[in-house]
């Protein structure tokens, strides 16, 4: 498969990538297509952090219809997300960890609590969130 | 005259430069993006309530949808148009300005 | 009531160029003439005709341009916005033509309304 | 010229154009491409408003040089406009009136003041910009 | 230093592209070795070999093609994001290749820096 | 760790994400767009100055000379580095987050 065509020796090479989304969805394209580059990096077996903050935490908020507005709704995608996080804890021979992760100030600056989202996430402050971004190797998205 | 915002208030400031500058007796009307001004309880609620005694205030109803954000979260006094809605509000309010 | 449009973004990355066609659309349906839909900046690329979104994704430049044909709306790509972006007569989609910003100031003056959407 | 070729029927009409610049130079290609927008009607012979507000102020701002960063500088086409503007003026045979303007909020939010400019400009508050704008037949811009 | 670079949006409209492609040169006049650039999003528009700026003005699919030839960085524009925008093998700019976005998670993972330009 | 902010703070909420969450010691860079919030005097100079205490500050000369801002105009504390100097940031401050 073209996606997982390799040029550069990376055998046993792991790290850390964070995916900050802090972009809405639907106004723009970013939300979708970060997520296209979360899933492939599943295949990668690398460490991921999925974070949600400023407006990104909309990305997953329940009930999005894009319908009428002629959109794609590409919001069952997070399930997706969530079951290769689920799959990896479960999975004894995957060593790479998942984290889903809402900032807690964008989420309250919004009126939102976790009961809105279509995925189960991890709340963390914003120096919490300070503290796991030092540990990452590279960040996409922002 | 009728004012288009299609941005977040989180994001940007067009909300902000909108209610600065908009004459009043005309409408406002948040599309894309823009929607999430209209919900009660964010950080952006009281300045929407405080243009809706200046301006009618209405919002997309398909882009509320498209965001999961339910009518009954709505600040009171914004009314809900779609499309067909939206031309109507062109006709009525005359020079259409969208912040951008 | 006459109608002008200007799109400023191209398709998919921004909202823009979907709202102006919902909008253009429900004007048509209400009985409203669309005199002509003007792209500029990055609104040209919605004349792109190799556009190919997944099968369940909307087609833009298949819409606007069906738009065009059946209700004889006025599609018009600015020339100096597209030379810069590469969009040409080789790949202009059905529907669209490529002319000056005069048209847009033209449409401002002619409709009974212009309206803008981009970013 | 194509660009001055028509197709409806516009003779003897006139109306108040208001271009209005929010965004700032250079970032984004909008300060620009708006610019070729002002000057094409200058063929119509109709009023124009230009107005620079928020980060539109910055567009125009003395001494921009973007030739190190591989940027095309445009700034000399602010002194087109305002060419433009005097030569309405001064000929008799041109009815229409353009105007230049920056908003007072806008201007001092950013430390800046009419020296600043490369060009000159009408300073009005919030209130006045509002009073102008409700005079508009046709907004560009954003 | 070995550097994955991420463009994400299309030359003119916005600077990411600019800044992209002297932070490349400046690297490369220093030494390191830029492995790859990916282009994202809108960043598929900078492989368009139709572009044609102003004689007057920089010209970004020709400056990134002359920089894969002389310095051998890898260009790589996503499938997908390519599909949705219409660059196809018929416009493809010299010294640019189509590919999936594995190739991004490859340069994240062998490069010592990935950094990202965008909007 | 190296941030970068390119836009202006006065359109986005870049600045302010940062600064909330970025970890102490690291650095900031200001390009593009972003260049406007090192100039002294604007509404947004006291949150730079606070960032100083907890980041490095530096701002992209060219991107400053586009936008015709004089180094005299810098908030003081921040250093100018240019394309090359750019690189040697991402080279010392490890990973690279581009805050758009």
């Amino acid at each position: 498969m073209e996606d997982t065509e390799t040029m550069f020796d990376t055998e046993g090479v792991t790290k850390n990538f964070m995916f900050l989304n802090r972009k809405a969805p639907y106004g723009t394209i970013y939300a979708q297509e970060v997520l296209e580059l979360v899933l492939i990096s599943a295949a990668f077996e690398q460490n991921a952090a999925i974070v949600f903050m400023d407006d990104g935490v909309y990305q997953i908020v329940k009930g999005h219809d894009p319908s009428v507005s002629g959109m794609k709704n590409f919001s069952p995608t997070y399930k997706v997300v969530e079951m290769e996080k689920e799959d990896a804890e479960e999975d004894e021979d995957i060593d790479m960890v998942w984290k889903i992760i809402v900032e807690k100030e964008s989420m309250e600056a919004r009126g939102l609590s976790t009961d809105d989202f279509i995925i189960n996430v991890e709340v963390l402050g914003s120096q919490e969130l300070s503290a796991l971004m030092a540990e990452q190797d590279v960040v996409f998205g922002g | 005259m009728l004012h288009t915002i299609n941005k977040s208030p989180f994001d940007r400031n067009s909300l902000a430069s909108c209610l600065r500058t908009a004459p009043d007796g005309g409408a406002i009307l948040f599309i894309e993006d823009g929607v999430y001004a209209t919900a009660k309880g964010t950080t952006f609620s009281g300045d929407v309530e405080g243009a809706l005694k200046n301006q009618k205030v209405f919002v997309l109803g398909p882009d509320l949808a498209a965001r999961g954000i339910a009518e009954d979260k709505l600040i009171d006094g914004i009314s809900v148009v779609d499309y067909s809605g939206f031309v109507d509000l062109v006709e009525e309010f005359g020079t259409v300005q969208s912040w951008l | 009531m006459k109608l002008g449009i200007m799109v400023n973004e191209g398709p998919f990355t921004h909202q823009a160029s979907d709202t102006a066609y919902q909008f253009a659309k429900a004007a048509i349906e209400k009985g409203h003439q669309v005199m002509r839909v003007f792209f500029y900046y990055d609104g040209v690329n919605n004349a792109n005709k190799l556009s190919e979104p997944q099968s369940d994704d909307r087609n833009l430049v298949k819409l606007w341009g069906e738009l065009a044909k059946e209700h004889g709306v006025d599609l018009v790509v600015c020339v100096a916005a597209s030379l810069r972006r590469g969009i040409k007569d080789d790949i202009l989609a059905d529907g669209f033509r490529i002319s000056g910003l005069g048209q847009l100031i033209e449409v401002g003056l002619a409709a009974d309304r212009t309206i803008t959407f981009g970013d």
